[in-house]
């Protein structure tokens, strides 16, 4: 057992933050998101080419810096605590997780220009009647020739338009709601018959709906694995999004302290209050806790798919539950000014709402959890 | 004891019922994509009930109000919100007019009250400073007495609806040596003196509701304070309990509910509908039983009122309850909705009315739940109100 | 709509309050529930005649005062403030409740010696393992000439050893857990074939495992009505104790805010910390809400089935988790002196957990209000 | 970064697994009714551990420890919780034991280290007032210096086990002018000294665990005064900081958790058995998570003070979601066990084994609950806790 960083780990951090720092102020942050595409894409090249920071979880012989899942949650906390809006998740994560799962041909052809900055990736998965059930897919790819033929529609893609390539689950087989038969795709985002309706998120991002009309796709395209291979990269993806959190949630804690230590109400700033003290006491606590669930969540992702899935949920579990009580709670400590645009608090506030529920509410992750561990066991 | 309704309340709530269907603006559109409320449409429905007399039934009869009886208006709450009735602004109707009864000049009363009651007026509420917050008392801005004016200076925000605004009442300093609640005394602004100007104040869903006003020498005749000078802590007092009752938001928390079982018999989890998931069900059978138990709470609270008991400071109680219980409703919303939550579409333009994306159930899910984390904070904050309660009922 | 007491509902409140105060002071109730029978008769004779008070819900014809469920709920209440043990509840709330409910002849010949203190009853309901569900019953009455024949297990009958009648449910016929053939007796507690094993209950009672051996039992002791009488006196009970949890929750609200107010700690009374001001007033306003909740169904005991069911079930609903909160904070808020058997708080702490379960948890009874207001609107 | 043992450790585990099955005694009837241990209980398992030189895994090689690896002291606590071994008492082993390594003299090391080891010496805590309660420091208990003795009086309160003690340690004050975490010293008392009296408090499952302990004119020689006179406080930290060390109570709440999961195998809901209803499961699965992250979080402060960070003052993190989770368990223990919840058995007389009434499992689950609630009050009560990461960690 060893929970220490290594050197490169540690020197990753320290090269992101201090490059977020000077990139990401909340100023910044607000000009991006209010531009008309969104997004600075400059800050993706300097990542990918200035940091080389999209190498990190690749192997050496892509190019990358042989990392894995400690270092996309390094990176993804640092990503949180700045609301950085970047595809990191997406392309990163998930669409080069899939790759190197899948391996051969395919990630040779693309793993290097997802390092070099050049191929980013969304992920359609989502669709209107599926929840969170990565099986309720209702998309299908028709095998035609050596491709298939995509139709379909899937919902709220996070980063779809600023996406090169697209990371799309469909059906090939098997009645709707079957595990069997749904399938990855690999496809370029520009393909004849893709329809995209674009629109702002709540949490600052991009995202769209996605419309697939008859749209021609080579063999090629399909990384084969299935619904297994599916949640395995939502799966790491999910770990992600909780290593996002402790940044988001870090960051929600100390506005609250920071803000709490200058606020004077009743002629004493309010952090002198004990209910206020405590409860930033809790907050502390939950901030603590879902960190150690992501460590605890990162070191199960390459484990047996029933360990992996068991400790990823009880991971998402935890901090969906935390992100709401560390963020309901930095709103209530602020008072009015907390849900103004104005402060940074309530935008952070908004990204680990929106993070609660992605991939999967408490809920959702309670009930697999329950599944795996306790119904299975009986 | 008992809790029927006798057949003249049957009867008149057959016939509250009859005006609304037959009355009531139609606004299902606007409503089920949440959009915002117009003046013109706040002011669509207050028009109506002023023709009609109903406008202001917590008003005594010699003023405009309706007579009714406590059940009455208990019965009159309960309709208007299971019809979803456009909600009456409060600044008028609820806080300043109260006061200008019960502590204004003939003059004041024969000026004012009226234009409250047709709507004429729309008032906004001067109260909150920066940096002021919940220790309301510890307010900067001054009234200096020159001649038969005063001299306004300084800062109020968190004004709701003040971008609408004809009149506005505030809280200024008239006696800077006083002690924080003394020295204190309320005035009648017209918001289109000069010096007042009105800065928009967006909140986390993108809402324009409140805002700054900014008071720059405005002169304000000496007839337009009400009640005494350095007295005006009397009114504000009496009108925070006023504005307590119905504070407890039942009868919409109710509307709210249902709302959420529509939206979770429409979204599907895995074969079957939202509301059959045990856990999702669970939430909202524990907001509608602590909903009854807040509304329980209400009506002993009223009826200890109707026995001579006054509004107390376990009303408290019911600012505290109502307002969590009205954030737990749009959090459940937000997560019945899945995905859909996330999409935002303020960036549509004027007069685009197509939203295609997603149900129109989930158009506002997440901007209402943000902005609906304001209700544990405004009001006197629920830390506030629970140190009322430590105070004033246990003797803490 | 009224929420006024009646006078008589006040004079009923007052006479038996000052007589609780005289009689089951907090040393008198610990030296009677240490004794060898675990009781002292002599309160339930001055409650029956001096103090007429078992007569409260009953009507004139049988020598009553005519009330009914507000008078219970309020008896009730008090009782709750001093921990009485007395056998109201099963006497009076339920076995008077089923005779008035069955009338004719059978409540003719029971009732008067219900007020005069000569009868009192034991409800034998639950079985190992029923649970909290009614028709989940064993127990057998197998008809056999003009009586019946029982056999069966009943578990923990509050305050049997005490009983000169029990009431017991028993199946005439249907399978295990069928609604249909449940039937309800009141039968002699010392008829032979009863063998009875008492002890005492952690709550300060005494009770009894039941075992009918062909216990032959007349035909005029069942009392007709079958599982849906069982359910609604059951409901009446469960209201009654929701009635009697508001009597030790303001008990225990009060005790604490008296002890905050006294103990010194760090150079000033507790009462000073604003956490245990805020938990003391989250405290107050579960005490409000159950006292409200209590009201609430108490209105609703004589409406239709259905109604009256949603309404007690969000009564005990709210009444559990209320007692739960209450108590565990009574308890953390004294520290511990709390936990020794020496402050009255801690005994009605016992009580409050006791009556958290009884009747139906909360889960119980959440589940129950679903089945009626949501699935079956469905 | 990795999670996995080294094959040296499995191997390890093995040792522990084994020799745990071999040798521990077989308490499982006592266990299962949830009887108390008696002190002859207590010592069987200490005793066989004494004998293998596995006693006291915490201590320096040099005074009898093991000298095993931070992961082989995990391996170890996880074992025997995860095997229900007697637990062993801390007071001894946990409490005085490294005070007296750290600041005794040679004299008292040499004399006391090897009774504790062996368990000749029963020791109990003389800290806690009447009255002194969170506030530790305001005890009252004197000493006063007579030629070579103090001479004590005073009177000490929750003392655990006293009525088993050969020996107590007890904070006393040594100077009453000084300031009140100054003036304190730390004094080892024979319990059989004339003047000290022991009397039991019974708590409310009719547990006799805590103690009064009175002293009148009770001599101690000075020569049992554990480092310099009036600096008491010294050895009250470095205790409370050491005696936090596995206070989050993670193994043991494993196993009642696996406990909670085998009674709701057994108890029946309707058809089906209690672990198959979905809030009931929920509840297990909440506390299982909860759990975990107790666990991860006592790794990660375990491998920073590895990293030479030292036990902070986050670990009072561990006590409050240890202690909580704790008492979940005595909660749903109780709510599963349904109407058996009820029956008491302590009238029953000494030597009676028969149970017959409802099921073993649901024997003690009413008085552990009672009983569990002390464990967010004592060793610094979850609000001192609290305040302690609000003045250390966050700065408030």
């Amino acid at each position: 057992m060893d929970f220490t960083y290594t050197e490169t780990q540690d020197m990753i951090r320290d090269t992101l933050s201090r490059f977020l720092a000077d990139s990401y102020g909340f100023d910044a942050r607000q000009k991006m998101i209010n531009s008309e595409t969104g997004r600075d894409p400059g800050i993706w090249s300097a990542l990918a080419t200035e940091l080389g920071m999209l190498s990190a979880p690749f192997a050496e012989e892509h190019g990358g810096l042989g990392g894995g899942h400690v270092e996309n949650a390094l990176i993804m906390e640092e990503m949180g605590k700045v609301m950085a809006i970047e595809p990191y998740l997406q392309t990163v994560v998930i669409g080069g997780g899939a790759l190197k799962a899948v391996g051969g041909a395919q990630a040779d052809a693309i793993i290097p220009s997802i390092i070099g900055g050049e191929t980013t990736i969304a992920f359609a998965y989502a669709e209107p009647q599926g929840r969170y059930d990565l099986a309720n897919v209702r998309t299908t790819a028709k095998a035609d020739g050596a491709g298939y033929v995509l139709n379909g529609h899937k919902g709220v893609v996070y980063c779809a338009p600023w996406a090169t390539h697209l990371l799309v689950t469909a059906r090939t087989g098997g009645g709707h709601r079957e595990r069997n038969g749904v399938e990855l795709f690999l496809i370029d985002a520009n393909l004849p018959g893709i329809v995209r309706r674009d629109y702002p998120t709540v949490d600052g991002n991009r995202a769209s709906e996605i419309y697939f009309e008859n749209v021609a796709i080579p063999g090629d395209a399909l990384l084969l694995g299935g619904i297994d291979l599916i949640e395995h990269i939502v799966d790491n993806a999910t770990v992600a999004v909780c290593a996002e959190a402790t940044g988001v949630m870090a960051k929600l804690h100390e506005g609250t302290l920071d803000y709490a230590k200058q606020r004077q109400q009743f002629g004493q700033p309010i952090a002198r209050f004990q209910v206020l003290q405590h409860r930033m006491v809790d907050m502390f606590m939950e901030v603590e806790q879902a960190k150690s669930m992501t460590l605890y969540a990162t070191l199960h992702l390459d484990k047996p798919a029933s360990e992996r899935m068991a400790a990823v949920s009880q991971a998402k579990a935890k901090v969906s539950r935390g992100a709401n009580f560390v963020g309901q709670n930095a709103i209530q400590t602020h008072g009015g000014i907390g849900i103004t645009q104005e402060l940074a608090i309530g935008h952070y506030f908004k990204r680990a709402t929106m993070i609660e529920n992605q991939f999967g509410s408490a809920d959702y992750h309670y009930e697999r959890f329950e599944r795996i561990v306790i119904d299975e066991a009986n | 004891m008992d809790m029927e309704f006798s057949a003249e309340d049957i009867a008149f709530r057959d016939e509250v019922r009859a005006f609304i269907a037959d009355n009531h603006p139609d606004m299902s559109a606007k409503k089920e994509l949440g959009e915002e409320m117009s003046k013109e449409d706040f002011l669509s429905w207050h028009r109506i009930l002023h023709a009609k007399g109903w406008v202001a039934p917590a008003w005594p009869k010699e003023y405009g109000g309706t007579g009714w009886t406590a059940t009455q208006r208990y019965i009159w709450s309960e309709e208007t919100a299971r019809a979803d009735c456009i909600r009456l602004m409060p600044f008028g109707l609820s806080m300043v007019g109260p006061v200008i009864y019960a502590f204004g000049t003939p003059e004041q009363k024969a000026h004012f009250l009226p234009r409250i009651l047709s709507g004429e007026d729309w008032w906004c509420q001067g109260y909150s400073e920066p940096g002021s917050g919940s220790d309301l008392a510890s307010l900067r801005t001054t009234a200096v007495r020159d001649g038969d004016d005063y001299i306004v200076n300084g800062q109020k925000t968190w004004t709701t609806m003040a971008q609408h605004a004809d009149w506005g009442f505030f809280l200024v300093r008239t006696d800077k040596d006083a002690k924080q609640q003394e020295g204190i005394s309320f005035l009648l602004i017209d918001m289109k003196s000069p010096g007042v100007t009105v800065r928009p104040i967006i909140t986390l869903g993108g809402e324009h509701e409140v805002n700054e006003v900014w008071l720059e020498n405005v002169r304000v005749p000496v007839s337009n304070r009400v009640y005494e000078e350095n007295k005006g802590w009397t009114c504000a007092k009496f009108l925070l309990a006023h504005e307590r009752t119905g504070i407890a938001g039942v009868a919409s928390s109710k509307r709210g509910i249902e709302r959420i079982k529509d939206i979770a018999k429409s979204e599907q989890d895995g074969d079957k509908p939202l509301i059959s998931n045990a856990f999702f069900k669970r939430k909202i059978a524990e907001l509608q039983i602590d909903l009854t138990a807040l509304e329980f709470t209400e009506l002993r609270s009223l009826a200890g009122e109707a026995a001579g008991k006054g509004p107390g400071p376990e009303s408290s109680l019911l600012k505290i309850k109502g307002s969590e219980i009205q954030q737990r409703i749009t959090e459940l919303a937000l997560e019945a909705v899945g995905h859909y939550g996330a999409p935002y579409f303020r960036g549509f333009g004027e007069g685009d009315n197509e939203h295609p994306i997603g149900p129109d159930y989930a158009h506002r899910a997440a901007p209402t739940y943000f902005n609906t984390r304001k209700t544990t904070i405004y009001g006197g904050s629920n830390e506030i109100q629970r140190n009322i309660i430590a105070k004033m009922v246990l003797g803490l």
